[in-house]
């Protein structure tokens, strides 16, 4: 019983980081703010629901998959992040209120 | 299953849809292309998220498969997209018309 | 059993992978005419199996019918089968003298060949489905022959045809859907007996129109054959000639079958559709012809044209009229694919398909312009060649039937095929080259000519037998269509074929 | 070619990764959700990413095989899959099954034509997708 | 990496031993394996690296998911809250480590936690851009990963 | 539930309906790819909507549950996605190579294969040469 | 060239020119034989079955119509192909000649032998086609050319109406067989279907033996060889309708519309003829009319119908293929020899030309109509059946009269003006041609004397059966050369005196007749090309509207094929005439279900209307991502795997392509066009409502129920879906993966085999000709061997 609370929980908390990330990126101002929103609350709220699966399912493989899934989101949410970044840049997205440090425009641009 | 998790579950579902429309509402409105990258990219996260969700559902780990297959292929369009991005920005700046290269070659970038 | 069945579609798939692999080399010319001819023996073998035992049907994976998805060839399917190894070897021997290494080497004879296996597989299966597999196989070779070569006129001309024929395909694909929703089964001879009982005996009908708009876009009928007049004549000739003879002939065949096997609830309805449709196929086709002025752009509107009459045999929809709808694909197939073997040979000496930009081929190169005249003559209808009996027998089926006008639009369209095939050999063969070039067989080399005017002579020999000794064939034919109008026979072998029976 | 390190580390540890999971979904196909298909989706997958990261050259010297040579030879294999019971006597493409160790008791590793068959489909589909991509990256 | 195997090996067989060969055991064998293994580590020479190694990673582990979770938590209240609260900047860093590896799991790291997202690495790997959320103080942004983030991916990977 | 997914379809095919007749050609493989998806979900609602029971078999039964979804439509709905891939594959590339020597994407300017039609008066000049011997009388 | 000595005549057209002989003398003195039992009344059938399944057979009928003209083909056949053996011989393309005549002979004895319609109609045809290719036998001459089209066209049209009313005919009486149906005349006059098949025979034999208004090709189609007009265009193929009209006589004829349709065109086409060969300068064109002429005299007198006139028409029909055929083959040894056949031009050549000059004379008096030539008997039969006819017989009468006359103005003209008078300076070297030419006017025109004189013989083995067979019962046929002095000969007497003024005053009537013909605003032949002009302009103004070029209007007009009748198909049948309960159907839906449905429908709309690459590409992946949720909610995991995957290839696949493909806007904005939107609605509206009244009905589970039960047991797999796929339906899928592999091979093609630029803009004609064409040049051929790459 306890645990279908905790995976009630998980599950919750999972589905509001999901809307939090879409909420993010429909409001921040600009690309690159709302990629915090997309790449750290999007991962934290799918890992969390996969969390649930693991404890829901509970028998090694569907555990294994889960987490594997999990592990994959991590490795690849913020090289995607970067990817997308790194091209914002170069093609001039307007960015809100940002400082640029000096040298940065073209070394990023290159 | 406990009324407690599947209402849980609905309510989770409900959440994680709003936050795929407002990825949607994000795609629509652009306005520029990484934008728009950033919200297709969400909503595949949010898709795992979905098939997740499905999974304890429905009581069938075959879900978990889908999600696990989303996020592995959710960053390979990812990946694509930000290269078109990155490059067609490089090649045609702005709106200029770009006469068709038909006619003669263009060199290679 | 299933071994008969099945080697006209393992042959062809078997040599497009040894043909690939070697594609390099020499090899693979010579693997795509091996292969070609055996898959004519393994289709003369069917042929004489169901001549012997009536239908005959395989289950594949011994899963019995309908649950697994059976091939199955009645006298219709067998005999165009054999047409298709006919043209098959033939166009292969050919294509030793049309087709460059640097095509060869993008992989020609395995797309060839696949296409071959599509066409056959489409012509054997028993399973809607399935059908819609094969006919994919078949389009996307086809699309690969088409531009292989990368013309510009390639490329235009292969966007007409894709893009058309994929929305053929998609319907076909909703249709099949639609019929499984309605009943549950996608064996074609299980559907002779499902569509009695479906619910909605109406919407039955409007599915079937789905169908006929499906079929009719590959079997390039009015108002739906635009891909076909814009497309056939920027390909290899080799290519533009397996593609005038078998590719529309899969969709008249589709149409034949399941409008004499599945959609027969609502003839008065569906068939009247076919007869408007052969009506308007047959005289846009021709006037399409005679607006014409390139070699191979006259035979192309003229395969719409005598899909017409094909469309017509089925409309009618008497003993007769099948006969000669039966009658007109064997024909046309071998004359049709014939007359673009000679466009390309004429291209080869006398520099294009364009007809003012060529011409003085009867003086200087006789046995062409004889071997042009028996496919040209026969596909106008002249006796005593296959397309007069072809034509007589759909004439005489129509003025049965009290068709009048009918009988007379195809003797009218009969008129202006005449027409513009005198006007090919009128630009082409008699008068004098505006270059003032001799075009002569001898320019080619021995070998070149061997492969080029072997296939020609061959297909020109069977049209004439099949002209002067009709009555085999016309028996045949008879046969076919008997088979066709009352499918039991097929039905029962289909579902009773029990899955031992694979020895 | 991105030339990015990041994304180039990332590759690195994926392309394995992808094969290895590839051919996972490839075996147990049968009973859950994946197959050739499958399977073969997936792995040209990790390919795909290794030729947009660091281009098609790189990619095809790690696939050492030409990739239309792997469709083909893919097919070859589906097709004697299905011609193998035809040579045994039976109808094309039925399925031909040995059970090493005792099936009653789930002890058992089966070997089957129908496996074959997927191997097959798995190699046409991962052998096909890389010569379009590689193909089109060519160009790129 | 013996030691890890023997690990895995100790794992598997008191997994064996429960008769339940799940993860939860297998989770649990490992823990027991790693303390039985840790508690005899005089006699495995080497051993010593293989925990500290261990140690830096569960540490690793442990300080990134905290930290996912605060920079979570921080994107929502921005994304809550009527205005925005960003102020944003681009930030450049020193790089140490060298390795592909090594930067890719930086950068991962840094994207994830707080305020922080990875732009680019210039090619020779000296230098890291980073997008921050917060970007008053950049030498504090600079120090935080340097000191505090670099540090210890070298650590455990080294 | 079967209604809605009819209604989608309608709405999916009259956007590709409305892609496929645009004259740029890459609107078109749009189309392609949406109708496609549209005719995918004929085959998958004609087998009829079953929520939450895929036909697997679990381990230790010998049959699915009895309130399985249909496998069939499911396999057809796999193939046909399949061969719509290939086909789309193919489409894109021709549609890309046609670009790079036609010089556009607009169909109406692709006049390779069938050049615009000559004024009817000069066509019928150029045929008319063969028949340039005409008697005076009768 | 000294003389050898050599025993066997030389002939200049070789081999070829033996073998042209000898069959036709063969087959003549083959037929030969049948002249006895025939003469005594036996009809003959000999033959074989050749397509029994349609009733069909090969099979002679020897009676005296056909015999008749068997031997008229056979013999003259053997004069023309002597003759042409020296008119010809050396023409690099005799063989081919001989190759057409004989076919055309085989075809013409076939036409007149066969006892079967079908069997008539193939040979009809093969002398439509020989001739056609004998017309164009100069095929350099554009004349010859559009001759020979003209020729082939008009008789080609009757010859399909031919068909028609064959295979009505054969329905009629139940077989295709003459011989039956020759029998059954009253019984298929009677038919419903008479006035049909008259007219469809009618056309044929009207087109075939050129009656007015089909009668200008005649005259075109003497651009062919002056041989083959002797042979086809005056003494057989243009009999071929005579023939059919004779033949059909005891089936078809005796009925008011069979006279009215044959008197009119065949009297129309008399006058008509006989004035316009006066108008003539070139004396083969002065033929070609009485040619014309002597056709609309013989369809007048088989449309009369009486015994008398059948009688007429079958001695004209003898006589008239001798003289014509000997003045065809005369000119033709003039136009050789001197080099001309214009009638201004030739003067005086009978003392270079003695023999042609006899043969010719004798011809010519026959054909005037002078006792005691054949010729003059059949002119006097024909007066005697035009003034015994029943209906019309004063304008009967009056055209033959007419006819007659003109006929003696026109023999004048044929030989009189060319042989007589005062040698030209420009003929000095003429001489007589070789016998092999002379030798054929000179038989046929002393066989125009004899069987004059010795009317008996042509009566009693020919003539006399031939009306037997035509008439349908015995006649008494008695040829005589002089009866008494009747009405006839008094006709007679009269005609020569008018003729004799007319030929001395032609030339002024000429000119006379040029200025008529010059006002006249109907012109038959010009009439003809503006009839193909106009077919052509039809079938180019349908084929720029419906094959116009534009990918566009195809995709229309095949989506609207599918709307409109798919529409119709619904109202027709009444589909949707089931009550939709909605209620039930929206049950169960939860917001994940509503917000899918939406995300989809969004997305699709987003797609067809946004004007941004990248918004199209993404708003795909919504729907192919939505699409993915609906497997996933619909219990479909495999399917879901597989979408998600092939979906995010196309956007990888878009993605790549786009970097070098131009912004969706860039030349190509799309107009705002109604009836699209229109049509896009349409099409989606009829798909749902099919959709919906499919799935009102139960589905037959069958085969489901199969699968569950067998894939564990019989299949060893536990995911349903894989095992249909590998082995319930395994065909499927290996056709499905060789449909993979072949596309990955043909985009490769595409891309590997087109490098982009290598193409260039002006290039493409030169690839499509040059590259595959040998070229003029040989020699750079033959260097290369193979000429392959
Ligand atoms: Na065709
Ligand atoms: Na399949």
């Amino acid at each position: 019983m306890i645990v279908e609370y905790i995976m009630a929980a998980l599950v919750l908390l999972g589905g509001f980081f999901c809307f939090i990330a879409g909420l993010g990126v429909l409001r921040l101002p600009d690309v690159l703010i709302r990629m915090h929103a997309s790449t750290k609350a999007g991962t934290l709220g799918s890992g969390l629901i996969l969390i649930a699966v693991a404890i829901f399912f509970s028998d090694i493989g569907t555990m294994t998959r889960a987490l594997a899934t999990i592990l994959f989101l991590l490795m690849t949410a913020p090289v995607a992040a970067h990817m997308i970044g790194r091209a914002a840049f170069r093609s001039r997205v307007p960015l809100w209120n940002t400082k640029l440090e000096e040298g940065a425009e073209e070394k990023l641009s290159r | 299953m406990s009324p407690v998790l599947s209402t849980a579950l609905d309510i989770a579902f409900v959440l994680v849809m709003l936050g795929v429309v407002g990825g949607f509402v994000r795609l629509v409105k652009g306005p520029s292309l990484p934008d728009r990258v950033v919200a297709l990219d969400m909503m595949t996260v949010l898709i795992v998220s979905f098939c997740g969700l499905y999974a304890i559902l429905s009581g069938q780990t075959a879900f978990v498969d889908v999600a696990i297959v989303v996020a592995v292929i959710g960053f390979l369009a990812t990946v694509a997209l930000a290269r078109y991005v990155e490059r067609r920005q490089h090649r045609y700046d702005g709106s200029t018309p770009v006469t068709a290269p038909g006619a003669k070659k263009e060199p290679k970038t | 059993m299933s071994w008969i069945l099945a080697t006209p579609i393992i042959i062809p798939f078997a040599t497009a992978v040894l043909a690939f692999l070697f594609r390099h080399g020499p090899e693979g010319r010579w693997l795509s005419v091996l292969g070609s001819a055996g898959l004519l023996v393994s289709s003369i073998i069917l042929m004489l199996t169901v001549l012997d035992e009536g239908v005959i049907a395989a289950q594949m994976g011994q899963w019995p019918a309908p649950f697994g998805i059976t091939l199955a060839a009645d006298l219709l399917s067998a005999v165009m089968v054999v047409i298709t190894g006919i043209t098959g070897l033939a166009i292969a021997i050919y294509a030793l003298a049309d087709v460059e290494q640097r095509k060869e080497q993008l992989g020609y004879h395995a797309l060839y060949q696949v296409l071959l296996a599509g066409v056959c597989g489409a012509f054997l299966t028993g399973d809607l489905f399935n059908l819609y597999v094969w006919f994919e196989v078949m389009l996307i070779s086809s699309f690969g022959l088409l531009i292989l070569g990368g013309t510009r006129a390639q490329l235009d001309g292969g966007i007409r045809y894709v893009t058309l024929n994929l929305i053929s395909t998609i319907l076909f694909l909703s249709g099949v859907g639609l019929l499984y929703g309605m009943t549950g089964t996608l064996n074609m001879a299980d559907l002779h007996g499902a569509v009695q009982e479906v619910d909605n005996p109406g919407l039955l009908v409007v599915v079937a129109v789905m169908f006929m708009i499906a079929f009719g876009v590959k079997a390039a009928v009015f108002p739906l054959f635009f891909w076909l007049p814009a497309s056939y004549h920027t390909p290899a000739i080799s290519v533009s000639a397996i593609f005038a003879g078998l590719l529309t002939k899969v969709g008249v065949y589709s149409l034949i079958r399941t409008f004499t096997l599945i959609f027969t609830t609502d003839i008065a309805y569906t068939h009247t559709i076919l007869l408007w449709v052969a009506g308007l196929t047959m005289v846009t086709g021709v006037l399409g012809a005679a607006a014409m002025n390139d070699f191979r752009r006259i035979l192309s509107f003229h395969i719409v044209s005598q899909i017409g009459y094909m469309v017509l045999g089925l409309a009618l929809f008497t003993p007769l009229a099948l006969v000669g709808a039966v009658f007109y694909l064997v024909h046309h197939i071998i004359v049709k694919a014939n007359l673009f073997l000679v466009a390309g040979v004429a291209r080869r000496i006398a520099g294009s398909t364009e007809l003012g930009q060529i011409g003085g081929l009867y003086k200087t190169a006789p046995l062409l312009a004889l071997l042009f005249l028996i496919p040209a003559f026969s596909l106008a209808g002249f006796p005593p060649l296959s397309g007069f009996w072809a034509k007589f027998l759909l004439i005489k089926a129509a003025l049965e039937e009290g068709g009048y006008i009918i009988a007379g639009v195809a003797l009218a369209v009969g008129l202006l095929t005449i027409f513009s095939m005198t006007k090919i050999w009128g630009y082409a063969f008699w008068k004098p080259h505006p270059a003032g070039l001799e075009p002569r067989l001898s320019r080619l080399s021995a070998r070149d000519r061997a492969a080029l005017l072997t296939p020609i002579a061959a297909l020109a020999v069977l049209t004439c037998i099949i002209g002067l000794f009709p009555e085999p064939f016309v028996q045949f034919a008879t046969r076919a269509a008997e088979q066709l109008l009352d499918p039991q026979t097929y039905v029962q072998t289909v579902l009773a074929a029990a899955p031992e029976a694979g020895q | 070619m991105m030339n990015s390190i990041i994304l180039n580390a990332a590759t690195r540890l994926l392309v394995s990764l992808l094969l290895v999971f590839s051919v996972y979904m490839l075996l147990r196909g049968h009973n859950l959700p994946g197959g050739g298909f499958i399977g073969g989706l997936i792995g040209s997958t990790g390919f795909i990413l290794y030729a947009i990261a660091m281009g098609p050259k790189a990619c095809r010297k790690a696939l050492h095989f030409e990739p239309q040579n792997i469709a083909m030879i893919g097919l070859g294999i589906s097709l004697a899959a299905g011609v193998f019971p035809v040579v045994m006597g039976e109808s094309f493409f039925t399925g031909q099954w040995i059970f090493i160790g005792d099936r009653a008791s789930g002890d058992y590793i089966p070997v089957s034509s129908v496996l074959v068959f997927d191997i097959g489909v798995y190699l046409v589909v991962f052998g096909a997708i890389l010569t379009l991509v590689l193909a089109l990256e060519d160009e790129v | 990496m013996n030691i890890f195997g023997m690990n895995i090996a100790l794992a598997i067989a008191w997994a064996a031993l429960t008769g339940e060969i799940t993860l939860p055991s297998l989770i649990v064998g490992f823990a027991l394996g790693s303390a039985a293994l840790y508690l005899t580590r005089p006699l495995f020479p080497g051993s010593d690296r293989y925990f500290k190694r261990t140690f830096r990673w569960v540490r690793l582990v442990v300080t990134f998911l905290w930290e996912l979770i605060v920079s979570s938590v921080q994107v929502v209240i921005d994304v809550l809250t009527p205005q925005h609260l960003a102020r944003p900047g681009i930030v450049s860093v020193p790089l140490d480590v060298k390795g592909e590896m090594e930067v890719l799991f930086l950068t991962n790291y840094i994207s994830l936690t707080p305020g922080t997202l990875c732009l680019d690495v210039t090619e020779d790997c000296n230098t890291l851009y980073i997008h921050a959320m917060f970007a008053d103080d950049p030498d504090e942004i600079r120090r935080h990963i340097k000191e505090g983030v670099e540090r210890r991916v070298k650590e455990a990977m080294e | 539930m079967e209604l809605l997914v009819a209604i989608m379809v309608g709405v999916l095919v009259a956007a590709s309906v409305h892609l496929m007749l645009a004259r740029n050609v890459l609107r078109f493989i749009f189309g392609l790819v949406l109708i496609s998806n549209a005719a995918n979900l004929i085959i998958f609602a004609s087998g009829r909507l079953t929520p939450e029971s895929p036909p697997l078999i679990a381990e230790g039964e010998t049959t699915p549950a009895l309130d399985a979804a249909n496998a069939l439509p499911q396999a057809l709905v796999l193939t046909a996605i399949v061969i719509g891939f290939g086909l789309f594959a193919f489409a894109l590339t021709l549609v890309y190579r046609a670009y790079q020597n036609l010089g556009t994407l607009n169909s109406d300017e692709m006049r390779v294969a069938e050049p615009q039609a000559q004024k009817p008066s000069t066509a019928g000049q150029v045929a008319e040469k063969q028949y340039i011997a005409r008697d005076a009388d009768a | 060239m000294a003389d050898t000595g050599a025993e066997v005549p030389r002939l200049a057209g070789g081999p070829a020119g033996w073998v042209s002989i000898l069959i036709p003398a063969a087959l003549f003195a083959w037929f030969a034989q049948f002249l006895g039992p025939v003469a005594a009344g036996e009809v003959l059938l000999i033959g074989f079955d050749w397509v029994p399944s349609l009733d069909i057979r090969l099979e002679m009928m020897v009676d005296g119509l056909s015999l008749t003209f068997a031997l008229l083909i056979t013999g003259i056949g053997t004069l023309v192909t002597l003759y042409s053996t020296s008119y010809l011989g050396a023409h690099p393309e005799y063989p081919r000649f001989v190759l057409y005549l004989m076919a055309f002979m085989v075809g013409m004895l076939g036409l007149v032998l066969s006892d079967n319609l079908i069997a008539l109609f193939v040979f009809w045809e093969v002398t439509t086609i020989s001739s056609y290719l004998l017309i164009g036998f100069t095929s350099d001459s554009a004349k010859s050319r559009r001759s020979a089209l003209q020729a082939l066209l008009v008789t080609g049209t009757g010859g399909l109406a031919l068909l028609a009313g064959m295979i009505l005919l054969g329905q009629a009486a139940g077989t295709f067989s003459l011989s039956e149906i020759l029998t059954m005349g009253d019984a298929i006059r009677g038919h419903a279907h008479y006035d049909a098949i008259l007219v469809l025979f009618l056309a044929g034999a009207f087109t075939k033996s050129a009656q007015f208004p089909f009668h200008f090709w005649l005259p075109n189609a003497m651009a062919a060889p002056t041989p083959v007009s002797a042979y086809l265009h005056s003494a057989t193929m243009v009999k071929g309708g005579v023939y059919l009209m004779a033949r059909m006589t005891p089936t078809l004829g005796g009925t008011e519309p069979w006279f009215w349709a044959l008197i009119i065109a065949g009297g129309f086409t008399t006058v008509f003829a006989s004035v316009l060969s006066i108008r003539q300068t070139d004396i083969k064109q002065v033929l070609a009319y009485t040619t014309l002429m002597a056709l609309g005299a013989l369809t007048l007198f088989i449309g009369v119908g009486t015994s008398a006139a059948i009688k007429a028409a079958m001695v004209f029909l003898v006589v008239h293929s001798f003289y014509k055929a000997a003045l065809f083959l005369m000119i033709g040894i003039v136009d050789h020899e001197a080099g001309t056949r214009e009638v201004g031009d030739l003067r005086g050549l009978a003392l270079k030309m003695p023999v042609t000059f006899f043969a010719g004379a004798l011809a010519a008096i026959s054909m005037a109509g002078i006792p005691p030539f054949f010729g003059f008997i059949g002119k006097e039969f024909l007066y005697d059946a035009g003034l015994e006819a029943e209906t019309a017989r004063i304008w009967i009468t009056g055209t033959i009269f007419a006819a007659s006359v003109l006929m003696f103005v026109a023999a004048g003209i044929a030989v009189a003006r060319p042989f007589l008078g005062k040698l030209p300076e420009r003929f000095k070297d003429t001489h007589e041609g070789p016998w092999t030419m002379w030798m054929g006017p000179f038989l046929l025109g002393a066989l125009s004397l004899f069987f004059g004189i010795y009317p008996d013989i042509p009566e009693v083995w020919m003539v006399g059966p031939a009306t037997d067979a035509v008439y349908g019962s015995d006649v008494d046929v008695d040829l005589y050369l002089f009866h008494g002095i009747n009405a006839a000969f008094i006709l007679s007497m009269i005609t020569f005196a008018v003729g004799l003024v007319l030929y001395l005053a032609h030339q002024r009537l000429r000119d006379g007749l040029a200025r008529i013909i010059a006002a006249n605003p109907i012109k038959f032949d010009p009439g003809w090309d503006r009839t193909l002009d106009g077919l052509r302009a039809i079938a180019e103004w349908q084929t720029r509207h419906l094959q116009s070029g534009i990918l566009t209007r195809y995709i229309f007009i095949t989506f609207a094929t599918f709307a409109v009748a798919m529409a119709v198909t619904l109202w027709w049948q009444d589909v949707l005439n089931f009550r939709l309960d909605v209620a039930n159907e929206l049950e169960g839906l939860l917001f994940k279900h509503w917000a899918v449905l939406l995300f989809i429908t969004a997305g699709a709309i987003l797609a067809a209307l946004t004007r941004s690459r990248m918004t199209a590409i993404a708003a795909l992946g919504v729907v192919g991502i939505g699409v993915a949720l609906i497997f996933i909610m619909f219990s479909a995991p495999d399917v879901a795997i597989t979408q998600l995957l092939v979906e995010t290839l196309v956007v990888v696949l878009v993605a790549v392509a786009m970097l070098k493909l131009p912004h969706l806007h860039v030349r190509t904005a799309e107009p705002h066009r109604p009836h699209h939107a229109l049509l896009a609605v349409a099409v989606g509206t009829v798909t749902t409502l099919v959709m919906v009244a499919v799935l009102q009905g139960n589905l037959d589970l069958r085969l489901t129920e199969y699968f569950n039960e067998t894939a564990y047991y019989e299949a060893y797999g536990s995911n349903i879906v894989n095992v249909i796929l590998v082995d319930f339906r395994a065909l499927d899928t290996f056709g499905e993966i060789a449909v993979v592999v072949i596309a990955a091979l043909s985009a490769y093609a595409l891309l590997r085999g087109t490098r982009y630029g290598t193409i260039r803009e002006d290039g493409e004609a030169l690839r499509d000709t040059v590259d595959d064409a040998v070229l003029p040049d040989p020699a750079a051929r033959s260097a290369d061997g193979e000429g392959r790459a």
